[in-house]
C-alpha cells in the first residue's frame, strides 16, 4: 500500500466518522467539535490532492471562522444541554433516511460505473495547488468579476446580521 | 480586462455601486429613508439605461472572457429586475412603516439582491451564476425576516434559509459534476464539449442536480414547499418582489444552462425533457389545486405562483427558441400582474396581519372600488384571459410545447389554468358580488403606492397589446 | 370601401366602451351615455349595410375581402394578425349583430332608466358588441378565440350586473353565482376549443380559415389520419356546445337569465349563443370531412332540442320559458349543421335572432310594467294594459311556433325537411315533437301572461305600457319576424328564390363537395310543409284548450264528438288525461327527471363533483404542508431520488 | 509526493496527542473519589446560585460576525500578497476595489454602533 | 503526481454529502441542521478540488474560494436568523416552528 493510499484511507475514515458524529451526537457542542475535526480531515485530503492553498484556507475559514461563530451561538443560546435523542425515530425519518441511502448508493454507483481516472492535468497539480497559481487565476480577466461581486455577499451578510440582531436599531 | 468588459458589465456595476452608496447613506445620514428611496430609484433607472445601452451597442456579445453575456434576453431580465425593484421601492415605505419593518437597510438589501439577479441574468458561466444566486438569496433570507419582532417573519426567514442553503448544496454539487464532465464551468463548454464527454452519466447527474437546485429557487414541485410559508410570513412587499424578480432570476439561470444542454444533442436529452415536463405538470397541478383550498389571499397567491413556475417550466421542457422567448415574455407579464396583486394585498393588510383572508375581501368593490377593479384586472390576467398579458404568456409557452411535440403538456397546462379560474375569479366574485362582513379599515394608498399600481396596470395591459415588441427584444 | 368601413365598425363600439366606461360617471347623463352607446352600434349597422351592398355588387366568387389591421402575434413562421375576413357568412352575422344590437341598445335606454349603473351597462354592451364582431369577422381561429373569450367575459359581467340581487337558479342563490357558473361552464367549452385549435395548428401549421379550408378541401387529408380530424372537429364542437348551451354544457343558460332582460335578448338569444353555430359553419369543411363528428353533432343537437322543449313546458318564470326555448332552438340549428344543411342553420340563426329578441324584449316590457315580477302565475289579462307589448309578443310567438307565412315557419321547416331528407324519419319525428312542444309552451306563456284572469294584486301592481323607446324596437322586430322568412323561400316557390342559399353558396361550396345533399321531390317537400304547419297549429290549439277554453266550451265540443268526448274533451277527463297522461308524464319526466335529476343532479352534480373533487384534492394536498421544515426536506429528497434515479437508471 | 507533508502532519498529530494526553492522563493516573461538594463549581467559597451556563449578549455574536467578514478579506489577500509584483497593476486595482467595498461594510457597522459595548 | 484514482475522492464526497443530507432530515436543532448543510457544501468542495487538480484547471479551486465565502456569509445570516427567532420564541427546534402551514 502506497503512502498516498494510506493517508487517504486514514483521512477518509476520519472525515466520514466525524461527519457521522456530527449527525449522531446528542450534545450540540460535541457535534460542533466533530465538525471541526471533519474540516481538519478535509484539509488533510486537500493536501493529498496537492491543493495546499485550499488546505490552508479550509482551516482558516471553516475551522477558524465559521466554527467560532457556530460555537458562539450555541453558547449564546445556552444550548449546551443535550437533545432527547440524536436522531428522530419516526416513519418519516425512516423514509427520509432510506431515500437518502438509496440516493447515495445510486450516486456512487453512477459516478464510478463509467469513470476512468482523469489524468490529463495531474502533472499540473503540484503547480496549480500553490498559492501563486491561485493568485494568477483569481486576478485574471475571467474570474475578477465574480471575485468582486462576491464581496456583495459578505456585505449583505453584515447588513443582514445587524438588521436582524442589533437591538435599538434606529 | 478592457474597457469593453467594464462597459458590458456597466448595468451591474451601477446597481452595485448604488447599493454601496445607499449603505453609506444609511450609516452616515440621519433620517435617510427618503434619500435612500430616491437613490434606489436613480440607481435602478441608471442600471436600466446602461443595460439598454449595452443592448443597442453590443447585443449578444460576451465579456470578461465569456463570463457574462450582454443584450437580448439579459436586457429584458435587467428590465424585469429593475422594474420590480422600482415598484417595490415605491410600495415599501408605506407598507413597512405600517407593519414595523422599516429599516433603511431594506434599500441596501434590495439593491444588492438586484445586483445579484442581474449577475445571474447576464451570466454565461455557472460561476457568476452561483455568485449572483447567493447574493440574491442571502438578501432574500434577511428581507423575509425583516419584521424581526414577528414570529411569522422569523419563521419564514428560518425556513427559507435552511431549505435554501440545502438546495444550494445540490445546485453546487450539480455544478461540480458538470464541471468535471465537460472540463469547464462555462455554458459554452456544455454546448461544445458535452457531446464528446467521456462521462455522460456524470454530466446528466450534474444537470439533474442543477435542475433540482434551481427548481427549488423557482418553487417547482416537489421543491416548492418553502414558497407558501415564506411568501406568507415575509412582508408583503418583499413577497411580491421575491415571487416576481426572484423567480425571474432563477429562470434566467435556468435558461442559461438548459439552453446549451438542449442544443448539445447529448444522448439522454429526452430524459431531461421528461423530467422538466414532469416538474412542470406537478407544479401546475399541485399549485393550482392547493390554491383552491386556501383561505388566505397571500397563501393563495403563493400557491398559484408555484403553478406559474409550472407554466414557465413548460418553456424549459420544450427546449426550443420559442420556449426561451416564451419564458422571457411570461416573466415580463408575470412581473406586472403578480407584483400588482401583492401590492393590493399589501395596501389592504393591517399591522396585526388583518385583512388577509378571503372573507376580508367580501364586498371590496363597494368599499374600495378602485382597488377592487385593479385587483380584478390582475386576477383576469393571472387567469390568462385575453387581451391581458397573462394570456399571451401562456399562449407562447403552450405554443412552444406544441412545436416541440409536447402537445400533451400544453393540454395539461390548459386544464390546470381552467382549475385556476375557480380561485382567481372566485376572488373577483367575492369582491364584487358578496356582502361585506363588517367595517373595513385601512386601504388608503399613498401617492407612490398608487404610482406603483398604475405602473403594473399599464404594464399588464401594454404587454398584452404589444407582445411582439417584447418577443423581438428577447429573440435578439 | 370595405377596408375603410370595417375599422370603424369595429372601433366605434370599442370607443363607446372606453367613453362610457371611463367617463360614464362624469357624464352623469343617461341620455348622453345611451346615445353614445346606441349610436356606436347604429353607425356600425349603417356601415355594415354599405358593406353588404358593395359585396352584392361583386361577383359571387369575389365576395370575400380580407382586411389586415395590425400584426398581433408572430412566432417563427407562424403569424396571426388582427386580420379580418368579410365574406357572405360574416356579413350575415355582422348585419344581425349590429342590427339587432342597435334595437336592443335603444330598448335598453328605456329599460335601464334610473339604474345607478346605467353608463356601466352601456359600456359593457358596447364591449360585448366589439368582442362579438371580432369573433365573427376574424379570419383565423385565434382571433375568433379572442372574441370568444371576450364575449364570455362580457356575458359574465352582464349576467352579474345586479350582483347583489337574490336569484333562484339551479343550486344558486345570488346573481353573482349565476355569472360565475356561466363563466366556469364556458371555460370547459373553451378548453375543448383550445385543444381543437392545438390539434389543427400542430397538423397544418396555420389557424387561418381560408388556408385550413383550402388544405382540407384539396383532398390531402390530415397528415395524422381521419381520427385526428374527428378529434379536432369534436373538440371545436365541445367549444360550440359551451357557448351555444347544448347538452351537457347548457346548464348555464337558464341561470344566465339573472341578468337584465336586454342582455338576455342580445347575448343569450340573438348573438352570443349562436357563436357555436358560427364556429361550426366557419369550419364546415372540417366537419363534413368527419362523418362521426357530424353524427355526434346531430345526436347531441336533437336531444337538446327535445329535452329543452319539454322542460320549457313546466316553467313559470317567463324568462326561463324563453331560455329553455332558446336552448331548444339552438338544438334545431345544430341539427341542421349535423345533417349538412349549413344554410338552413344560418337561416334559422337570423330568423331566431328576430323573433327571440322580440320575445325577450316583450317579456322585458312585461316585467318592466309589472314592477319586476317574472312569475306568469301572478300575471294574466295583461293585454288590455299593454296592448303594444301583447301584439308584438303574439307575433313573436306565432313566428316561433312555425305558422305560415311568418319567418319561423320557413327556417324551421327547412331544417325539418333536411332532417327528413338527409337523416331519416326518426330525426324528423324528434324535431316535430320538439316543434309541437315549442308551439305549446309559447302559447302557454302568451295565455298565462296576457289572457285569462288577472291574478296579480291590484293594490300593489299597476301594469302599464312601456315607453316608446321600448315599444318601437318591439315593432321593428315584429315586422322583421313577419317578413324575415322571405330570405329563404323553399324550392317549391321556384328556382333561386332561396336568397340566403345563393348568398352563402360560395362559403359552403368546399364543404358540400364532401357532403352531397339529397333532393326530394316537390311533393314530399309540400307534404312535409303542411305537416309541420299542422304540428305548429296543433301545439297552439292544445295550449288554447288547456289554458283558455272554459268547461262550457269543452262541453259543446264534447256533445258534437261523443266518442272522443270521453277520451279527450271532457273537462274532468281531459284534466285527468292532461294531468296524468300529458302533464303528469311530461311534468314527471321534465320536472323530476329532466329538470331535477338530469339538469340538477347529473349535470350540475357532475360540475359540482369535479369542483368538489378538485376542492378535496386541494384540501388533501394542503395537509402535505405541515409547516415543519424536515417534512419539506423529506419530500425534497424523494423528488431528488426520483430525478437522479431516472437519470442514472432510466 | 505526500511525503513532503509528513513533518507538518507529525506536528499536528503531536499537538493533538499532547492535548488529549494531558487532559486524560490525570483521569487515568489519579485517584477518583468524587462526592457532591467536590462536583460543585468553585465560587470562592460561596454557594453557586445559578447555572454556570450563562447566556452571552448578542454583541458577542456581532463581533464574531465582523471577524468572519475580515477573515475572508484576508483569505483573498493571501494569493494577491504572495505574488503581487508579478500580478501587476490590474490586480492592485482589483484588490483595492475589494478592500474598499468591505471598508464600506466596516463604516456601516461602526456607525450603526454594532460594536458599542454597552 | 496524483496516484490515486479520482473515484476515491468522488465516492468519499458522495458519502459525506449523503451523511449531511441525512443529518438535515433527522435533526431538530436548526443550528445542527445548518452544520449538516455545511457538511454538504464541504463535500462539494472536495469534489471541486479533486476535479480541478485532476484536470489541471483552476476554475474548480476558484469556485471553492467563492463557495467558502458564501458559506461564511450564510453562517452569519443563518445564525442571525436563529437568534432573531430565539428572541421571539425560545426555541431552535424546527418542529416547534410551524405557525405557517397548510
Amino acid at each position: 500500500m502506497s503512502l498516498d493510499l494510506t493517508f487517504f484511507i486514514i483521512l477518509a475514515i476520519m472525515a466520514a466518522v466525524s461527519a457521522l458524529m456530527v449527525i449522531l451526537r446528542k450534545n450540540p457542542i460535541t457535534s460542533a467539535m466533530s465538525l471541526v475535526l471533519h474540516f481538519v480531515s478535509l484539509a488533510g485530503l486537500y493536501l493529498t490532492l496537492h491543493a495546499q492553498f485550499m488546505a490552508v484556507i479550509q482551516m482558516l475559514v471553516y475551522a477558524g471562522a465559521i466554527m467560532v461563530l457556530v460555537v458562539f451561538v450555541i453558547m449564546l443560546l445556552n444550548l449546551g444541554r443535550e437533545e432527547k435523542m440524536a436522531v428522530r425515530q419516526s416513519a418519516r425519518a425512516a423514509i427520509g433516511i432510506g431515500a437518502s441511502m438509496v440516493l447515495g448508493a445510486l450516486l456512487i454507483w453512477g459516478l464510478t460505473q463509467v469513470m476512468r481516472p482523469v489524468a490529463a492535468g495531474s502533472s499540473q497539480a503540484m503547480v496549480n495547488g500553490q498559492i501563486a497559481s491561485v493568485g494568477k487565476a483569481l486576478f485574471s480577466t475571467a474570474y475578477v468579476f465574480p471575485f468582486e461581486m462576491v464581496s456583495l455577499v459578505l456585505l449583505a451578510a453584515a447588513v443582514g446580521a445587524v438588521v436582524l440582531t442589533k437591538r435599538n436599531l434606529k | 480586462m478592457t474597457q469593453t468588459d467594464l462597459l458590458a458589465g456597466l448595468a451591474i456595476e451601477i446597481v452595485s455601486i448604488f447599493a454601496l452608496i445607499i449603505m453609506l447613506t444609511d450609516a452616515l445620514v440621519e433620517r435617510s429613508t427618503r434619500l435612500c428611496e430616491t437613490l434606489s430609484i436613480v440607481g435602478l433607472l441608471g442600471g436600466l439605461a446602461a443595460s439598454a445601452y449595452a443592448h443597442l451597442t453590443m447585443p449578444g456579445q460576451t465579456a470578461f472572457n465569456g463570463m457574462i453575456v450582454v443584450g437580448g434576453m439579459s436586457t429584458l431580465y435587467d428590465a424585469i429586475f429593475c422594474g420590480a425593484g422600482i415598484m417595490t421601492v415605491l410600495l415599501a415605505r408605506e407598507y413597512l412603516t405600517r407593519v414595523g419593518g422599516m429599516f433603511d437597510e431594506f434599500y441596501t438589501l434590495l439593491m444588492m439582491s438586484i445586483a445579484g439577479m442581474m449577475l445571474m441574468g447576464h451570466s454565461a458561466d455557472s460561476m457568476p451564476m452561483f455568485v449572483g444566486l447567493e447574493v440574491m438569496s442571502i438578501c432574500f433570507y434577511v428581507m423575509a425576516g425583516l419584521m424581526r419582532n414577528k414570529l411569522s417573519s422569523n419563521e419564514a426567514a428560518l425556513k427559507y434559509f435552511l431549505l435554501g442553503a440545502f438546495a444550494s448544496g445540490f445546485l453546487l454539487y450539480g455544478i461540480a459534476l458538470v464541471y468535471g464532465s465537460v472540463g469547464s464551468t462555462a455554458y459554452s463548454a456544455i454546448a461544445a464539449k458535452a457531446l464528446s464527454t467521456q462521462f455522460p452519466t456524470l454530466f446528466w447527474v450534474g444537470i439533474g442536480m442543477m435542475i433540482i437546485g434551481l427548481g427549488f429557487k423557482v418553487a417547482a414541485f416537489p421543491f416548492h414547499q418553502w414558497a407558501p410559508d415564506v411568501y406568507h410570513g415575509a412582508p408583503t412587499v418583499v413577497t411580491g418582489f421575491m415571487s416576481t424578480a426572484g423567480k425571474a432570476a432563477a429562470f434566467s439561470g435556468f435558461v442559461g444552462f438548459i439552453a446549451p444542454t438542449m442544443a448539445s444533442g447529448v444522448p439522454g436529452l429526452e430524459k431531461a425533457k421528461v423530467i422538466l415536463a414532469l416538474l412542470a405538470v406537478g407544479s401546475m397541478l399541485v399549485g393550482n389545486i392547493t390554491a383552491l383550498a386556501q383561505t388566505n389571499v397571500k397563501r393563495m397567491l403563493a400557491y398559484s405562483s408555484v403553478a406559474h413556475a409550472g407554466y414557465l417550466m413548460i418553456g424549459l421542457a420544450a427546449g426550443n427558441a420559442a420556449g426561451w422567448t416564451g419564458i422571457t415574455y411570461y416573466l415580463v407579464a408575470y412581473l406586472f400582474m403578480q407584483i400588482g396583486a401583492f401590492a393590493v394585498v399589501g395596501i389592504l393588510e393591517r399591522e396585526n396581519g388583518g385583512n388577509l383572508t378571503v372573507d376580508d375581501y367580501r364586498g371590496l368593490a363597494r368599499r374600495r372600488p378602485g382597488l377592487a377593479l385593479v385587483m380584478s384586472l390582475f386576477m383576469f390576467s393571472l387567469t390568462g384571459i385575453p387581451p391581458f398579458a397573462g394570456f399571451f404568456g401562456k399562449y407562447y409557452l403552450f405554443n412552444a410545447a406544441i412545436q416541440a411535440d409536447l402537445t400533451w403538456l400544453a393540454i395539461v397546462g390548459v386544464v390546470s389554468s381552467v382549475i385556476s379560474v375557480w380561485f382567481y375569479l372566485g376572488l373577483v366574485v367575492i369582491m364584487y358580488f358578496r356582502e361585506p362582513l363588517g367595517e373595513m379599515e385601512g386601504g388608503e394608498a399613498s401617492i407612490s403606492s398608487r404610482t406603483a399600481l398604475a405602473l403594473s396596470i399599464i404594464g399588464t395591459l401594454l404587454i398584452g397589446l404589444i407582445p411582439q415588441a417584447i418577443i423581438n427584444i428577447a429573440a435578439r | 370601401m370595405v377596408s375603410t368601413f370595417l375599422p370603424f365598425i369595429l372601433l366605434l363600439p370599442l370607443a363607446g366602451f372606453v367613453i362610457n366606461g371611463i367617463f360614464g360617471k362624469k357624464l352623469n347623463s343617461e341620455r348622453l351615455s345611451g346615445l353614445i352607446g346606441a349610436s356606436a352600434v347604429g353607425i356600425g349597422f349603417i356601415l355594415s349595410v354599405a358593406i353588404f351592398i358593395e359585396l352584392l355588387g361583386l361577383s359571387p366568387d369575389a365576395r370575400s375581402v380580407g382586411v389586415n389591421l395590425a400584426d398581433w402575434i408572430t412566432a417563427g413562421q407562424f403569424s396571426v394578425g388582427f386580420s379580418y375576413l368579410v365574406d357572405p357568412l360574416s356579413v350575415v352575422f355582422l348585419l344581425v349583430i349590429t342590427g339587432v344590437g342597435t334595437l336592443i341598445h335603444i330598448y335598453s335606454m328605456g329599460y335601464m332608466h334610473g339604474d345607478p349603473g346605467f353608463s356601466r351597462f352601456f359600456a359593457y354592451l358596447n364591449l360585448f358588441i366589439f368582442m362579438m364582431l371580432n369573433l365573427v369577422l376574424a379570419d383565423n381561429l385565434l382571433l375568433t378565440f379572442l372574441g370568444w373569450e371576450g364575449v364570455g367575459l362580457c356575458s359574465f359581467l352582464l349576467i352579474g350586473f345586479w350582483y347583489d340581487r337574490k336569484f333562484a337558479g339551479v343550486g344558486i342563490l345570488w346573481t353573482g353565482d349565476a355569472a360565475k357558473k356561466a363563466f366556469v361552464v364556458n371555460r370547459i367549452g373553451d378548453l375543448g376549443m383550445l385543444i381543437g385549435m392545438f390539434i389543427l395548428f400542430s397538423q397544418f401549421g396555420t389557424l387561418n380559415y381560408g388556408q385550413l379550408t383550402q388544405v382540407l378541401s384539396s383532398g390531402a387529408f390530415f397528415p395524422g389520419g381521419s381520427d385526428l380530424l374527428t378529434a379536432a372537429a369534436l373538440c371545436l364542437f365541445v367549444g360550440a356546445c359551451g357557448k351555444s348551451a347544448q347538452i351537457p354544457l347548457g346548464v348555464w343558460l337558464p341561470d344566465a337569465m339573472a341578468g337584465p332582460t336586454p342582455v338576455s335578448a342580445l347575448i343569450h338569444a340573438a348573438t352570443m349563443v349562436t357563436a357555436g353555430i358560427f364556429l361550426v359553419s366557419r369550419n364546415a369543411t372540417l366537419f363534413t370531412l368527419s362523418p362521426t363528428a357530424m353524427t355526434v353533432v346531430t345526436c347531441v343537437a336533437a336531444t337538446t332540442a327535445l329535452v329543452a322543449a319539454t322542460v320549457g313546458i313546466v316553467q313559470n318564470d317567463i324568462k326561463k320559458v324563453l331560455a329553455y326555448s332558446t336552448v331548444s332552438q339552438l338544438g334545431f340549428m345544430f341539427v341542421a349543421l349535423g345533417v349538412g344543411a349549413f344554410t338552413a342553420a344560418v337561416f334559422h340563426v337570423v330568423t331566431h335572432a328576430f323573433f327571440k329578441a322580440l320575445l325577450f324584449l316583450g317579456s322585458g316590457s312585461v316585467i318592466h310594467g309589472m314592477h319586476e315580477e317574472q312569475d306568469m302565475q301572478k300575471m294574466g289579462g295583461l293585454k288590455k294594459y299593454m296592448p303594444q307589448t301583447y301584439k308584438t309578443y303574439l307575433i313573436g310567438a306565432i313566428a316561433i311556433a312555425g305558422i305560415f307565412p311568418l319567418s319561423g315557419f320557413f327556417s324551421k321547416d327547412e331544417i325539418l325537411y333536411h332532417a327528413f331528407n338527409d337523416s331519416g324519419p326518426v330525426l324528423w319525428v324528434v324535431g316535430a315533437l320538439a316543434a309541437f312542444c315549442t308551439a305549446f309552451y309559447m302559447f302557454r306563456s302568451v295565455y298565462l301572461t296576457f289572457d285569462g284572469k288577472e291574478r296579480f294584486d291590484h293594490h300593489h301592481v299597476h301594469p302599464h305600457e312601456s315607453p316608446a323607446s321600448m315599444t318601437i324596437p318591439l315593432w321593428i322586430l315584429a315586422v322583421l319576424s313577419v317578413v324575415g322568412g322571405f330570405l329563404g323561400l323553399p324550392a317549391i316557390f321556384g328556382e333561386h328564390v332561396h336568397l340566403l342559399h345563393s348568398w352563402l353558396e360560395p362559403v359552403f361550396a368546399p364543404a358540400y363537395k364532401f357532403y352531397s345533399q339529397h333532393h326530394a321531390s316537390h311533393t314530399t317537400e309540400l307534404v312535409l310543409m303542411v305537416v309541420s304547419l299542422c304540428i305548429g297549429i296543433a301545439g297552439i290549439l292544445t295550449a288554447r284548450r288547456v289554458y283558455i277554453q272554459k268547461p262550457g266550451t269543452a262541453d259543446k265540443v264534447a256533445a258534437r264528438f261523443p266518442a272522443i268526448h270521453k277520451l279527450l274533451w271532457h273537462k274532468w277527463y281531459m284534466d285527468e288525461v292532461y294531468e296524468v297522461g300529458v302533464v303528469k308524464f311530461i311534468w314527471m319526466t321534465s320536472q323530476s327527471f329532466l329538470y331535477r335529476i338530469f339538469d340538477k343532479k347529473i349535470i350540475d352534480g357532475m360540475l359540482h363533483g369535479i369542483a368538489n373533487a378538485t376542492g378535496a384534492a386541494g384540501r388533501g394536498l394542503r395537509q402535505l404542508q405541515t409547516g415543519v421544515v424536515t417534512n419539506y426536506v423529506t419530500l425534497f429528497v424523494l423528488g431528488i431520488l426520483l430525478i437522479v434515479g431516472y437519470l442514472i437508471l432510466g | 509526493m505526500i511525503e513532503q507533508y509528513i513533518p507538518v502532519i507529525a506536528m499536528i498529530v503531536t499537538g493533538i496527542l499532547f492535548g488529549v494526553v494531558s487532559v486524560k492522563a490525570h483521569e487515568i493516573l489519579g485517584p477518583q473519589r468524587p462526592n457532591k461538594s467536590k462536583e460543585t463549581p468553585y465560587e470562592s467559597g460561596m454557594e453557586p446560585v445559578a447555572s454556570a451556563h450563562e447566556r452571552f449578549s448578542v454583541k458577542f455574536y456581532l463581533v464574531a460576525m465582523l471577524f468572519i467578514l475580515f477573515d475572508i478579506e484576508i483569505v483573498f489577500m493571501y494569493p494577491w500578497a504572495a505574488s503581487f509584483r508579478e500580478l501587476g497593476g490590474f490586480a492592485l486595482w482589483a484588490m483595492l476595489l475589494f478592500v474598499v467595498t468591505l471598508f464600506v461594510g466596516y463604516i456601516y457597522i461602526v456607525k450603526k454602533k454594532a460594536l458599542k459595548w454597552d | 503526481m496524483l496516484t490515486l484514482p479520482i473515484e476515491y475522492y468522488l465516492t468519499l464526497s458522495a458519502v459525506i454529502f449523503i451523511i449531511g443530507t441525512i443529518g438535515v432530515l433527522t435533526r431538530r436543532n436548526a443550528i445542527i441542521i445548518f452544520m449538516c448543510i455545511e457538511l454538504m457544501l464541504n463535500s462539494v468542495n472536495l469534489t471541486l478540488v479533486a476535479f480541478s487538480q485532476y484536470m489541471g484547471d483552476m476554475a474548480g479551486q476558484i469556485m471553492v474560494l467563492l463557495v467558502m465565502t458564501v458559506a461564511a456569509a450564510e453562517a452569519a445570516v443563518g445564525l442571525a436568523i436563529v437568534l432573531a427567532l430565539f428572541r421571539n420564541k425560545q426555541t431552535v427546534y424546527v418542529d416547534e416552528v410551524n405557525v405557517l402551514k397548510w
